[in-house]
Formats: C-alpha cells, structure tokens, sequence
C-alpha cells in the first residue's frame, strides 16, 4: 500500500460542485443492514489501539471511484481491514492501546482572537486536516479552540503527536467562493498550519 | 482483497478478530444495542435535546452550557474531545458540517443521519449553504449570516438554536419535544411553538 | 440539466493524488471499439455547430462517479447526447455553423515576458481553463502565446466569445506541491484570469 | 437516459443524426477511415516523426520551426490551433499533458494513446513528473530541469527531442525511425542511435 499520497484526494470534498442534491430523509435508522453495526462497533475497539488520525487516513487511501462508490462503512470496513493487517491482529498478535490525550485547557498560542492569519498551502503528501478550499486562504482567528496532538503525526505514527493550539478561523464565503457567497465559513486549524498573513 | 460482499467481508473480520483475542463478540453485541436503543443518559438526539431545552428554560444552563460546554455537557455524558455550543442569534444562523470525512457531536448526540455524511451535503454546504438548507426545506432571511462550520479538527459542535416564539411558560420537556436532531446540526430550524 | 455548476468539478485532477500507475501501453489502436470511432467522427462533425469550450462544459456536468467510471469515448459521447439535445437536432432542427476563430499573431498585452503575476481566484460557477492548482499562485510570464476567445463565455453561449491575450505562465513546482517538487510547470492563462501579484 | 450500452446509443445518436441531415453517414466512415490509416500527410505520428528528424538534419528548418511553427508545420498539414515546438535542451526536459480534458496536437499526430488521456497520467504528471516518467522506464537526470506544460488553452505543444548521439550523417527518413509518438509528448527519449 502507498501511505504517503492522500493530501489531495477525493476525501477533500468541500467546495465541489457536481455531487447534486443533498438525500434528506427523514430516516432514522442507526445502521441499515446488521454489518454496519458490527463494522461500527469493531471499529470502536479497534481504535482504542491507534488514533482516530491514523483510521481516517487509511480511509484516505481508497482509490478515488472506489471511495465514491462504496458506502460510509464500506469505506469503514475496508480501513478496518488495513488496521487489522496492519497490526497483525488476524496474526496472532496484537496492538498495544493508545490513550487518547486528556482534554486540557485551551492555551494562549502563537495568535490571538482577532490576529489576520493565512492558511499554509499544506500540499506535502500525509494525513492533514486542512481542506484543499482553505489553503492561502486568509481570515481571522475567533478564538482558541482546544489543544490537541498534531493529526499529521498522529496519522503517520498511530500513536498521538506533540500538542499544538487549534484556533478557530472564520473565512469570508465571498473570498473562497467569489461574489455570490454571502455567507461566511468557520474551521478549526492546528497552529502549524497557520502563518502571518 | 476478494469481491466480497462487505456483510461477508465484515463476518470474516469479525471472526479474526475474535478468534484471536482482538474484540469479544459480546462487547460488539452491546455496543450496537447501546447505539441502536441508547438509555436516557446515553449520547442520542434525544439527550442533546434536553440539553437545548433547559439552555431555553434556564438562563444560568445556557450561561455555564457556552462558557464551559465540556463541562456542562459532561455532567450528562463524558465529553472526550472539545466540543463547543453555538448559540444561534437574530443575526448568526449557525450549520455543521465535516468536509473531510463526517465529524459530527457523536458523544452527545450518537450517530450522524446518513445525508450528514453524504458527498452531496460535505461538498456542497460550504459553499452555497442557503441552497443546500432551502433543499431542507429551512429559508433563512437573507439579513441573516450563515456561518458554516466545518469540524476539520477534534472540536466537535452542538447548534443551540433560538428558543421558538409562543413557547412562554412550557417545561423544559415540553421544550424538548420541539427540537429536533437537524435543528441541533442548523439545516432545520426548530419546531414551532404555539 | 444544471448549466452552471462545473468550476470545481472531479474533471479538473492535475495535482490530485490517488490515481495510481500510469497505464502505459504500446498498444497503438486509435479505437478499441468501432462504436468509438463513431463517437469520434460524429463530434468531429457536431463540433462544426458549436465551440470546443461547449463541448468540454457538457463533459464536465457529468456527475463525478460517472465521469470517473465512464471510458473517454463514453463522456464524449454522454456531451453529444446533450449538445444534439439542446439544438434539437434529433427534432429536425439543426444549428448553425460556427467558425472558429482565424489565428492570428499574438499581440502585446497587459503584461509582458517576465513579468510576475498572480493567477486569479477563479471560482465563479461555469467552466474554465484555470486549473485549481493553479489558483492564486504567483509565476512568471514566458511568453505571450496566442490571441484566444475567452473560453467562458464561448462555453456559455456556444459561440466564440471575445478575443484575449493567453499567455504562457512558468511556476515553481516547489510553490504548487511543496518542497520536494523539482519541476516546473506551464500553463497558458488568458489576461482575465491573471491579476498583477 | 437509458442505461443502454454506449454502442446502442452511438448507434442511436446516428440515426437520429443521419435521418435529421445532421450528419452523413459517409463522412462519417470516410472520417474513421482516415484516422486508423492516416495518409503520409494527415495527422499522425508519422508526420511528426518526419518534423523532428527534419529538424534535427537541418538547422535552418529547424530555426523556422521554433520561430514560426504554425506556419512551418501547416506547409505539411493545416494547424487550426496555435501550437508551439518545445525543443529539449542538455538543461531542460518537456513534457506535456492536459489535466482539464485531453488536449492533444491532433492536428499534428493524429489522436492520443491511451495513457495520455488517463486519469492517472493527467492528475499526477504536474505534481510528480519524475516518478511518472519512471513508470515509462524514463530517468531524467536530476540536473535537468523536468518542465511539464499544462495544455490549459487553445495552444498545442510538440517536443522537439535532443537529436540522439551516434547519428552523424543520418538521412532524414533514418532519423525519423528513431522518433516516437512519446518522444513528441516528452514521456519517453528517442531511440538510440548506434
């Protein structure tokens, strides 16, 4: 398997236009068929031995169509297949589990609410959480969000990063999507991917 | 990888992973009864209502509720990652959504609707929110600003919207009864009152 | 159909990851099926009655799945099938011809070899040749490369629109794809999609 | 839309065409016809090859083809698209591609293969030239400049390839053995000469 393409990958959906209208319903079934739940629910013990980064990147790593073709857990069960080979766990062995970072305080960082910052143009292949319509973008900090391990080691490793601030960026609609947009765009942004504009 | 059936694919892994120690099928079981019939004090919509019902009907629970939600949501139901709770105004109309996979409130609110994690609701909501809600039926005043949120790290969010006209006096459980899950995520607004 | 919709469509994948090898064959068929052949010549024909910009809109409506999945004789004739549709040439109307435009030297322009520029913020709902992963990018012009109708409204309108310097802007690999990027890329870029940096 | 295969519905496109004088079928083979079995002067990789090797014989046509290569190449055959010749230098390496569609100098050598109009060669070709020529069995030096130009407007490209080594004397048509259809799109050298 390549580990190390899925920056720019199909995933990072955001801002496409082709995908149509939105399949509201008002059906409330948890899962739609008995697999999706076991899927579910193994997913849940399996993560308990990597990080929540690490599963979201193998899911990255579908091929393109097939991503789009399969189901969300389709696309769950076939990460959880990389997870299991992975780690050995269909081998007899095992994986150790992986603490998830106690929630602490948000703490000052290097920006403070109101600063101007500049999303970095984060293209180096890897796990990354910053969506493709956001890169260069400029907007404002609104506050500081939470502290929490940088997802791109955490994705890379399995076991969870060095701490960093996320701050809350909010983004005029009309500069990510020209004139007609008159709504505005909030995401949450680690510290390193963020520069004075 | 075998063609499969994803139903004949997720049994065989199940059953590796049983056979050798990784998950106890037991535990599987109850996970999903858990998520399928949660309890009173387990993450579901029906929680996360209550929660927007008494932030209504009690002024000091939506103060504590925006300057500490982990904590306040916490004393309901463990929080383990940041969430934060945006409170709806005459002038900020607040959505949800996750771009880059389908990040959703699930320690409060339990599994996200299957159009929460559609291409057509990641792509599209973005970028042209007042059309993707209006397909919700939702018509938001062009006075009002609609700001997209779009969870692209491990802070989670929780809509509080506007408390409904002619609801002066009504319990908290009558107030729960009028908020739904899609007005706690911002593409539905909440029943309405009398 | 929505007219409208295609500036960020799965159709515009330069820099997108995920694809896999390149299918590199020495197999030298111009066709892999008669029915394609067929396809080709009739868009060589229906061509005569509409703009290449036209023709390239309709291909990019396809749905993404669809676009992905569908061989490139199948999107050309899907476009087709919409472009006899909307001048009702399976009712017995037809449409007029249209003449591309004669080519003429290229002229001087707003901007000059050398100069720095930056390419727009293109956006706007409709097609376009800019390529995603060159939006608001900062490069050099080489050259100025031809007098072109701007493909924007020659895809709206399916008659050529007004004339435009395009020129040949060079970029750092490394400014697109990050730092291990050695490479440099060209692309040619009309004068309203190009602002001063 | 039926889900019919696209044979039945080129077929039926046709007809329709055909029957409303859209289209006549005789042009339409006379067209095929011409593509599969390109004479010496249509479009194909033959007259390109005939371009290159002239090229390399002769320095002035090859001073008038860099200089005025519309003009130069349509005393061979008509070029309605600008199109510009990229000559490969011990210091620079074209190659070409469209990540938009498939653009192609058609009008020079006749319709892409296959792997032009990938999708895999059109979305990674811009981001990682040197593993994609790799995956031709091409190694570009990493002294030299790989330079992939995106066929975004109307302007075509051809690459003029470095005349190889070992040719001295050659005649034109024994040049032209040496040219190949991915040696005019940058993707692979020439062949060897002695």
């Amino acid at each position: 398997m390549r580990d190390t393409l899925s920056v720019d990958g199909v995933h990072d959906m955001g801002g496409m236009h082709g995908f149509g209208p939105v399949p509201v319903t008002d059906d409330e079934a948890v899962f739609h068929a008995p697999w999706e739940g076991r899927v579910w629910a193994m997913a849940g013990v399996l993560l308990r031995r990597t990080t929540i980064d690490r599963f979201r990147y193998l899911i990255e790593q579908m091929p393109p169509v097939q991503y789009l073709t399969s189901s969300y857990y389709e696309r769950w069960l076939w990460a959880l297949e990389r997870l299991a080979a992975e780690h050995g766990m269909l081998e007899g062995r095992g994986a150790d589990p992986v603490t998830r970072p106690a929630l602490v305080p948000p703490t000052p960082g290097r920006f403070a609410p109101g600063d101007q910052v500049r999303v970095a143009n984060r293209v180096v292949p890897g796990h990354c959480r910053v969506p493709r319509y956001l890169r260069r973008q400029v907007g404002r900090v609104e506050r500081v969000a939470c502290v929490w391990p940088r997802p791109e080691e955490s994705a890379a490793t399995g076991r969870y990063g060095p701490l960093e601030s996320v701050y809350t960026v909010v983004f005029s609609g009309r500069d990510l999507f020209g004139p007609s947009a008159d709504h505005t765009v909030s995401a949450d942004l680690g510290e390193s991917d963020l520069e004075a504009p | 990888m075998t063609e499969s059936s994803p139903l004949e694919r997720a049994a065989r892994l199940e059953r590796g992973l049983v056979e050798h120690g990784s998950v106890r099928a037991t535990e599987i079981d109850a996970a999903i009864a858990r998520a399928e019939d949660p309890g009173g004090d387990q993450p579901s919509t029906a929680l996360g209502a209550r929660v927007v019902a008494r932030a209504w009907a009690d002024p000091d629970y939506r103060a504590r509720l925006l300057a500490d939600p982990v904590g306040t949501l916490g004393e309901l139901v463990a929080q383990p990652v940041p969430i934060a709770v945006l409170a709806d105004t005459p002038s900020v109309h607040h959505v949800i959504v996750c771009t880059l996979c389908s990040c959703y409130p699930t320690a409060l609110l339990g599994n996200p609707p299957a159009w929460y994690k559609s291409f057509e609701y990641r792509s599209r909501v973005v970028r042209e929110p007042r059309a993707v809600l209006a397909e919700f039926g939702t018509v938001v005043d062009p006075g009002v600003e609609i700001r997209v949120h779009d969870s692209t790290a491990e802070q989670r969010y929780l809509v509080l919207p506007q408390r409904p006209a002619g609801t002066d006096g009504w319990t908290e459980d009558q107030l729960a009864t009028l908020v739904t899950r899609d007005a706690m995520i911002g593409t539905r607004y909440p029943r309405a009152g009398e």
